[in-house]
This record gives C-alpha cells, structure tokens and sequence, in this order.
C-alpha cells in the first residue's frame, strides 16, 4: 500500500494521533494511553496487517523519554513507525506490546536497560546487559567519568 | 509389512550415507597433498602480504630523512579511538616565516582498529599502512610509537 | 601360571598408578586459590547440590538389559558345544531366542523402546 | 566431603546448569542458565551483556564514517554487510546515488561475506554435533574468501571497507580472477559438505524436528533470515526491498515450511548456492566508474529519521538514524538479527535434550557481540 | 637352545627352564611374574603413546593439517613431551568431591585394561594368561573400564560429570549386549572360548572369510559396539565436549586426566586386538589352503607383525569413524542399539548357528 494511502487509514484508526509523513515512513505519534489499543488496531486490521515487529527503540529526546516501534506488515510490504514519549523522567511507564508481538519482550527490556523506561505488563521486565548498579546509559544526561571519555 | 521394508530401508540408507562421508575424510587421508597447514615461524621469510594489508600506521621517509607530514592534524580528528595524538611545534623556516611543523606524530598502535580513516583524510599521503603484522610485545608501553623519525624534517614541496 | 597372573595384572596395574600418582605429587607444583577448588561450571559458582535424584531415560533399557545379559551367559555354553550337538542344540536355541525374541517384540511394541 | 554426601535428596529440586560463558557450545560469552530433569531441558534463561560495549551510545558521539568501522565489530562476521547498512542509510540521508561500480562491487562483497559467513556456521555447526572434521574443512575454504578480502581491503574479517558515497579505495586488479577462482573451487568442493555431513543419517536424526518454529511464530517473534525461512517467512530483505544491486539479479529466495534446526540449516548451505549464482552474475559485468563519490570532509546528516535495512548472513540488519542536523547523530539504533533470534530460544529448546539445545543453539548460529552490542 | 620370532612358546619355556635351573621353584615363578608384569609395563606404555600420536596423525591428515611436528622428526616425541608436561601438572583436589571414589575412578579403569591386555594372544606363545574361557573373561574385564568413567562423574561433584556419568551408564546398558552377542556368533563358529584354539582354527581361512555374511555383519556390529565401548568416536557422550565440556574428566587434572586418556586408547587397542584374534586370525599369517609356495612366503612374516598389523588397521577403522561422524544423541544411541542392533544380531547368530550346522562354512 501507498505510503499517501496508509497514512488516510491510519488516521482513521487513530484520530487522537498525530499521522505525519515521514521521509520514508508514516509516522503516527500517539499517547502513551492510546498506544496498545492502536498498535492492537493496526495489529488486527486487514488492510494495514503489521503483523511483524521490526524494532523498538528507546529515545531521549532531551525532556522526554520516547519509544519507536517500527512495524512491517509480511502480507503487504510496508511500514509504520509508531512513536510516543512521556515526559516524566523519573519514572516513565509505557504499555508493553509484549502480548502481541512476543518479539517486543527483548527489544523492551534493552530499552528498559539502557533508557530506564518501564513497561507495563511485560511479563520479565529485568535489566538486560547491565546490572542493577549501572544508570540508564542511554540517557543523555548519563555520566560516566571512567568509561565515558569526553572528546 | 511395509514398516519392514521401511526398516531395512533405513538400514541401507544409513549405511551408504555414513560410507559417503568416510569417503570423504578416506580421500584427504590419501591424498597428503592437500594439507594447508602454514609452517609459520620456519616459513616467517617467504611469507608475502597482501599490498593492502593493514598492519599498522607508518609514515614513510626518504633516503634524506624527509617526510611528507605537515602536522595538519585531520588524521587525529578522523581518528575513532583517538589512537593518533599530534604533538606540534612552530619553527622559523628558510624564508623567514613561521610554520607549524610536528614534534612528535605519535600513534598508539594499542588502540588503532584499522580502519583506514587517517590514511583516507590524509591531505598529503604523508601515512600508510605497513606490512609490519606481529605486534606482539610485552610491555604495553612499547605499542605507542612515534611515527615521525628522530630528526626528520617535512619534504619540500609539501605544503 | 594361569591364575595367579590374574593377581598378577591387577598388582602391576595398581603399582603402576598408585607409584605414578605418587610421583606426580611430590614433582607437580601446587598453589592456593580460594576459587580454584571449585567445581567447573562455565566460570559461575554451582547452584544447589550435584547430587540430587537424576531422573534418567532408560529404566526400562535397564531392565530388558539385564534379562539379555543373563541370556548371553546361557548362550556362551551353548555356543562352545554348539558343533558337537548339533541339530538338537540348534532346535533348542531357536526355541530360546524365539521366546526372547516375542520379549523384546513386545516391548518393542508398547514403545518400552523409545527414550523419553 | 561427609557433608555434602549427606545432602538432601529431592526431587523436586531444580537441577540448574550454566552453560557459558565459557563453554565450548555458546560461541563466545553468551550465558545460559538451563534448568533440566534428567536429560530434558525444561527452561532456557539466556543471560547476555559480558561484552556489551555501548556501540550505540559510541555513536553518539563520533562522526558517520567512524560510525561504519563501529559496525564491523557486531556481527563480525558480516563485517562488509553492517557496514553497507549504515552507508546505505546515510547516502539516502543524503541524496546520493552511488555509481554502478560501487553497487556491484558491494553486492559481490555482501555475498562473499555470506558465504564464509556460511562457511563458518557449517564448520561451527559440524562441531557442535561432535563432528570434529567439519571444521577444518569449512576453516580451509573460508579461507580463501578471507584472502579476497584481504587483498582488496586490507582486513580479513574486520573489512572496513565501506564508506559513505562508495567504497575505501578501488578493487585490486585480482580480484576478480581470484573471486571466479573461488567459485570454481567451491562450486566442487560444497558437494563435498553435504557428503560429509548432510546427508548424514546421524546428523539428519539429531536435527530434524528439534526446535520447530511455526511460519506464525517466526513472524511474531520477528526471525529473519535463514532461521525465519526455514519456517517459510519470505523475509529476504533483498528480495522485498532490494539494495544496491540486488535489483539486477535474478536469484531464488530460498524458503522451507520445516522450520526445524535441519531446515535452518539446510537455508544456509542453498543460500551458498545462491550467493554464488548471484556472484557470477556481477563479476564479470562490474562497470567502470568511480570507486567512490566526491563527499564533503564533515558529512552532516539532514534532520530526520533515517530506517535501513539489509540482508545479513543471519537475517535482516536494521539501522535507525535520527540525525539533528549535527556530524554526530543524535540516537542510532542497531535492529540485529542475533538479538532478535536468541529471544525464542527458550520456547524452541523446552522439552528437547541437553544435546538438541546444543544443536538448536548451533543451528540459530548466534554471533555474542550483535546480540550485546 | 633355539628360538624364533616365529614361536614364542620356546621362548618362554627356555626362560622357564632356565630359571627352575638355577633357583628354588617358588622364586622362579616369582621373577617370572616380575618379568611378565614388567614386559606388560612396557609393552602398554609403548603402545600407548604411540597411539596418541597415531591418531593426532590420523586426524590431522584428515583434516588437511601436518599434525605434531615439531617435537622430534616427524612430531614422533611429542606424546612423551605431553606425557612429561602432565606429570607437571598440579592435581587440584575438587571441594566437596567424593575424594576416595574419585581417586578410584583412575585405578579402576587402568586395571581394567591391564587385566584385558593379559589375555590376548600376541603371538604364538606369547600371552600371559590363556584361560579356556578367554573370550567370556575378556568381554568381562572390559565393562570393568566403564564402571571406572561412572565412577568418576559421579564422585567429581560437577553436574556435567554427573550427566556424563548418567550418558555412561546408558551405554553400559546397551552396548554389552552387541559385544557380547557378536562374539557369541564367532564363538558358535570356532567351537571354543579359548583365544589360542580360535586362532589355531583359522590357519586355513581367517574367521571374517569362513563365517561368510553372518562373519562380516558381526564384524561391523562389533566394530560399531566396541567403539561405543570405549566411550570414543560417534558415542562419545560421556565426554561430549561441546555439550558436558569434557564431561566425567571435567574435573581430573594432570596425570589424572592422563590416565582416562591412557585408558581410552589402550581400551581401543584391547577392542582392535579381541577384533583382530576372532575375526582376523589373530597373529595367524594369511593362509591360502594348497597355495604351498604363497603359505611360506606369509609364514615368513613374523606373527608379531601380523597380529599389529590387524590390529592397527582395527584401531585405523575406529579413528576413521570417529573423525568422520557427527555425534549420536542419547535416544538414538538407545534406539540403534535395541532397534536395530540387537535384533539384527540375535538373527545373525541364529544364521550362524544355522551355516554351522548345515556345515556351508567350509
């Protein structure tokens, strides 16, 4: 499907998001309170069918802490990006889309590592690479004066 | 009755595929010839490099002690790791102007990942790579070098 | 010279090792390291002990096992007169086999034979 | 001694193994707590991260086409093809069309690294199962293609050949008689492999029906590559979106519906086959042109998001660019194929053997250092 | 007083006489024992490492590598450069392992193969104990060695020598019966235990020849069992490196380990020779009946030679298959044994017994 096309869909699925067209993808920035009845829309519906998840990315965006999904639908051969961001940085908490694309389990728990963002409902949320003494890498605010050198 | 001829079957074919595969270990048993080992240290002289071959960073001089390195400084920008570290002087040249020349060109070899990147921002060609491959050493300290030979001065026509 | 040679082997092996063994102690070196006492595993300490109950696949093997070795040590006689009997020790070792033979069809059958 | 001959007898107990990180099965540091009863395994807790070295947050912090020598050292084993994928995602950043010459010549090299890549998992593979031979066959062949590579560019593995708007420096005038001379050579001696191996009746017994994914499963879990087409998910990345000079090769994709450790297997020894029909196809057709585009000194990045994937020796390599204008990106986020195959290794090895986790583990032929990164 | 190579019964008996001669007969038996034992030192530690390197040759031309070379010409000192560098090596006592069964495990499984090696005929005259049941003693001692490997992964207190040690015992249980089985369909041929008969019965046609297809499906079958008995090759799950790391020796170090090690390439040998006594004519040259001219000329041949000569293709067989074959998975080793061996060896015997009895044996 037409990225022009997917993006019409989209908004329809979603109409509190916000549906850009990216350089490549549509993009569709959600609520982190809308994001997994979207993500189960986009899921289970015939024409978008993004029945595969790519990647999660975890993102600071300076003040927010974010996540990325990319999706592919096998069937049709395209992709959305799903975005959303919280700006509580203490303790962010985000749905976890583990219930339906089981590959979101590690992907969430690197971002869990590295970035500090929760999940909600995921069902193994330990730290991944790191152990619980570390901070949150990721973040750009993290400081590390022995293993981080300055440039 | 089919199941027995199933059985004898799977007795036949797993037969002849494990003579298939000691055929293939009975042939190179016969067939010394074929052995790839390298004899390394015995055969250290004949041993050739590939031209392009990345053992380490060297700046080549000419027979008058000359090289071509102006003390720029963009391989240490470019440099990932920070494994080049250029330490530069400015002296008063024959003209009478002042010209910034390196002191010391040093490259930790400890850090360098080999990616080219110095030799490819190089303005002046002045380092390549060597074909120098057994870096093994055993004080740590000798990994870092200085490229630039002791008394060298930058060749003429290099700006 | 038959049977004491027997006593004899087992002598020489265990001289062998033990004088072997001995040896190697007072030349090998030795060192102290809490660790190194360990038991290997990958480089992480053990987790609860080694030996608890081992729930191991082939009871039933076991068993059939030893009904067929005890039929080995009844086939060995035979096999020796085997020639001089003739068709009489033919006939009853077919008998033999064959009663062995429904055994093993019949655990073959209710799948005695497969690992699990 | 008295103490623990003593110890208590349950067996309800937990009997707990750690496999790695140094063991001879895992292929570098990768952990595996495995609970079992008796033989069987019954749980599979993968414990990564001994060498996780932050490359991503690397990025941040240093330039484009030092980016791309970061990349080699993932899956080191696809060092050419990681590289391509973050040259391919900032030339698209970017506008640029990289001459023919550059796209034939990475294509190639995509494909030789697929193949010692390959090459490697059998060897790898074959030892897993106790087959001690296979090694130093595939070792031997392998290092022909590593030979290649050296002259060309200098590193065996570590390639760091890549760089934005085309390649380090042109081919070596050998390298194409040596690449044709490889094929010719290999084309006799992969027979040779499934001899040896394949067809093995012992070999066929231990694999086939021993960590069966679904075609369903493999999507949702997101396995790519051979381990995802084994289970018949069409996800060859260089047929759906095809890079470089994919486009203008005809080859098959190749797909089994098994999805057992035989059929993970039996992708990759096809797909030598395929990498190397699509080999000579381009070797002899590379076209004149530059090696390389005329690139600013400071390759700043428009602000954007930029997504690339591509087909690595072990399934699809996604690389996430979000660029704020600067010559340093602001996230960069490695979407590796080995990360995504180790997560369903415990549903794949629940109820197999100590020896099929051995196997499955083999067969998902997991590179440590893509998973940590 | 004249002996050959050819017959060591002379031999022994000139030593025998010449002894009695010379001291009390209690001695004399005493300074023979002393000597046997000291000639079995010998003669195992010899064939011990030159098996090691045997096989480290083997394998490397196999796999298109030299080998040791470097060690001597040809790498030939390089087992006894290895033997020296484990005697070296600290023996670490394991915390917590069963510290009498685990210093056992190397003297059960090393006395074992001494007591093995005992009855095997080398050549004419030349064995130390001929028992008339020779065959039955020799499939006897040589399940002894496994005990020794349970031993010791049981006692080590590693779980992966515990598993090795549980994978043994399911080749002890099934792995016997092939043995067993294929020996008693030879035996049904010779008509005796006795190793000394069997080989004199096969002057004119070794056993594989006369016993037709039931003779070489037994052959294979023994080969097969054998190499299983010795924990080597394909049926190496005991050890199982890339599974168990090294399984019930994971935690044996130094000369220890080296004695598993002796131990396994001496079984091997012991398995290779009961091969080459019952199935190749043991020391007996190759005979061609009424080829008088072709006789002599074999018969020139020392029966030492022979017997090495069979045994060490034996053992070249037996490197062959482990060098080649992926390894067997718990359940198949299980499966090939009650499947596909044992009924296939009970009907073997039976046609055996059946060729011996209609006397198509020649």
């Amino acid at each position: 499907m037409e990225n022009s096309q997917l993006a019409a869909l989209a908004a329809t699925i979603a109409p509190d998001a916000q549906v850009v067209q990216g350089k490549q993808f549509v993009e569709i920035t959600l609520r982190p309170a809308d994001l997994y009845a979207v993500a189960e829309k986009l899921k289970n519906n015939s024409d978008t069918a993004l029945d595969m998840l790519v990647s999660v990315t975890g993102m600071d965006y300076g003040t927010d802490l974010g996540t990325v999904y990319h999706l592919r639908s096998t069937v049709r051969n395209h992709m959305i990006v799903l975005k959303t961001r919280v700006s509580d940085r203490d303790n962010p908490e985000i749905d976890s889309l583990c219930a339906l694309w089981p590959a979101a389990e590690f992907h969430e728990r690197e971002a869990y590592d590295l970035l500090g963002i929760r999940f909600r409902n995921h069902p193994d949320l330990r730290r991944l690479f790191l152990d619980s003494t570390w901070g949150f890498p990721l973040r750009k605010d993290y400081k590390d004066d022995i293993n981080i050198l300055a440039r | 009755m089919n199941s027995f001829i199933e059985y004898f079957r799977g007795i036949f074919h797993g037969l002849r595929s494990l003579l298939n595969g000691l055929s293939v270990t009975g042939k190179y048993f016969v067939k010394p010839g074929t052995t790839v080992t390298q004899q390394y240290p015995n055969k250290r002289k004949d041993l050739k490099m590939f031209d392009m071959f990345k053992g380490e960073v060297i700046m080549p001089h000419n027979g008058k002690n000359e090289h071509k390195c102006t003390g720029c400084g963009i391989c240490e920008i470019n440099c990932p790791n920070g494994s080049i570290e250029i330490i530069s002087a400015s002296i008063i040249n024959e003209e009478g102007k002042k010209q910034r020349i390196i002191d010391k060109h040093i490259y930790h070899l400890g850090m360098c990942t080999f990616c080219g990147l110095c030799i490819k921002a190089c303005p002046s060609q002045a380092i390549e790579f060597g074909q120098e491959f057994e870096h093994a050493v055993f004080d740590r300290r000798k990994l870092t070098k200085v490229l630039n030979q002791p008394g060298s001065r930058i060749m003429k026509g290099v700006e | 010279m038959d049977n004491q040679a027997l006593v004899l082997l087992f002598l020489t092996g265990a001289i062998f090792v033990g004088l072997v063994l001995v040896f190697s102690g007072i030349v090998a070196p030795r060192s102290f390291a809490p660790q190194k006492f360990d038991p290997y595993e990958c480089g992480i300490p053990t987790k609860g002990t080694t030996w608890l109950q081992f729930n191991v696949g082939y009871y039933l093997f076991a068993i059939l096992f030893l009904v067929f070795d005890v039929e080995i040590v009844f086939l060995f006689p035979w096999a020796t007169v085997m020639k001089e009997m003739g068709m009489v020790a033919f006939i009853e070792i077919v008998v033999f086999i064959l009663i062995l033979g429904l055994g093993l069809a019949y655990a073959w059958k209710k799948h005695a034979l497969t690992w699990e | 001694m008295e103490e623990a001959v003593k110890a208590p007898v349950a067996e309800q107990e937990e009997y707990v193994i750690n496999m790695g990180p140094q063991h001879p099965s895992t292929h570098g540091v990768l952990r595996l707590v495995v609970s079992l009863r008796g033989e069987i395994v019954r749980n599979v807790e993968p414990h990564i991260g001994y060498i996780h070295r932050g490359i991503e947050k690397m990025c941040e912090s240093i330039t484009y086409p030092q980016i791309i020598h970061l990349t080699d050292r993932m899956d080191y084993l696809s060092a050419h093809i990681n590289n391509e994928a973050v040259c391919l995602a900032v030339e698209k950043a970017l506008g640029i069309e990289v001459s023919d010459r550059v796209k034939y010549i990475r294509t190639i090299l995509s494909e030789l690294t697929r193949i010692q890549s390959h090459q490697l998992f059998w060897a790898t593979f074959g030892m897993d199962l106790g087959g001690l031979t296979c090694f130093f066959y595939g070792l031997r062949d392998r290092e022909m293609v590593l030979d290649i590579f050296e002259e060309t560019c200098g590193g065996r593995m570590i390639v760091s050949y890549n760089c934005p708007g085309g390649l380090m420096n042109d081919i070596h005038p050998n390298f194409q008689n040596r690449t044709k001379e490889f094929i010719k050579y290999f084309r006799k001696t992969l027979p040779e492999y499934d001899r040896l191996l394949t067809g093995n009746v012992i070999f066929q017994e231990r694999l086939r029906n021993i960590g069966t994914v679904t075609r369903e499963q493999a999507i949702a879990w997101g396995l790519t590559g051979p381990v995802g087409r084994a289970s018949g998910f069409s996800c060859d990345v260089r047929k759906h979106n095809p890079y470089s000079a994919y486009d203008r090769v005809t080859f098959n994709e190749i797909l089994y519906k098994e999805g057992d450790s035989f059929h993970r297997y039996k992708v990759r020894m096809d797909e030598m086959w395929e990498s190397m029909n699509i080999i000579e196809q381009l070797i002899d057709n590379i076209p004149p042109g530059a090696y390389a585009e005329k690139m600013k000194p400071v390759i700043k990045l428009p602000e954007g998001e930029y997504f690339q994937s591509v087909e690595t020796a072990r399934g699809e390599l996604g690389v996430y660019i979000v660029s704020d204008g600067n010559k340093n990106p602001y996230r960069v986020k490695f979407r590796s194929p080995n990360f995504v195959h180790l997560a369903p290794l415990n549903l794949m090895s629940k109820g197999a053997k100590i020896a099929d986790l051995v196997a499955i583990n083999g067969s998902l032929d997991l590179i440590i250092p893509d998973i940590d990164r | 007083m004249k002996f050959s190579l050819y017959d060591f019964s002379s031999f022994t008996a000139w030593i025998d006489s010449s002894l009695r001669a010379s001291m009390s007969p209690g001695w004399a038996v005493a300074v023979e024992m002393i000597l046997i034992g000291i000639a079995i030192l010998i003669f195992y530690a010899i064939v011990g490492l030159f098996l090691v390197y045997a096989e480290r040759k083997v394998c490397a031309l196999m796999q298109n590598r030299l080998g040791p070379n470097r060690v001597g010409p040809g790498g030939v000192f390089q087992t006894i450069a290895d033997l020296v560098k484990l005697l070296f090596v600290e023996l670490v006592p394991i915390k917590n392992a069963d510290r009498a069964l685990f210093n056992l495990a190397p003297f059960i499984v090393i006395i074992a193969s001494f007591m093995a090696i005992g009855a095997i005929p080398f050549a004419k005259g030349l064995q130390a104990i001929d028992l008339n049941i020779g065959v039955f003693y020799l499939i006897a001692i040589s399940s002894m060695g496994v005990i020794g490997v349970l031993l010791a992964g049981w006692a080590s207190n590693n779980k992966y020598s515990l598993i090795g040690a549980m994978r043994s015992g399911a080749q002890i249980v099934s792995y016997e019966l092939s043995v067993g089985l294929a020996l008693v369909t030879m035996v049904v041929l010779a008509g005796t235990m006795q190793l000394s008969e069997i080989i004199e019965g096969q002057r004119w046609g070794w056993f594989i020849f006369k016993g037709h297809i039931p003779a070489v499906i037994a052959f294979v079958i023994y080969i097969i069992a054998g190499t299983a008995e010795t924990n080597r090759g394909p049926f190496d799950l005991a050890e199982a490196e890339s599974e168990l790391t090294a399984g019930y020796h994971t935690e044996y170090s130094g000369i220890k380990f080296a004695f598993f090690f002796l131990a396994e390439y001496m079984n091997m040998f012991i398995v290779a020779a009961i091969a080459t006594t019952v199935f190749f004519g043991g020391w007996m040259p190759f005979h061609v009946y009424g080829w008088d001219g072709f006789n002599a000329v074999m018969d020139f041949v020392p029966p030492l030679i022979w017997f090495l000569v069979k045994t060490f293709f034996v053992i070249f067989l037996m490197m062959w298959l482990k060098w080649t074959f992926p390894r067997l998975r718990i359940d198949q080793l299980l499966t090939l044994e009650w499947k596909y061996l044992l009924p296939i060896n009970i009907f073997n015997l039976l046609l055996m017994a059946f060729l011996v009895l209609t006397g198509l044996h020649w």
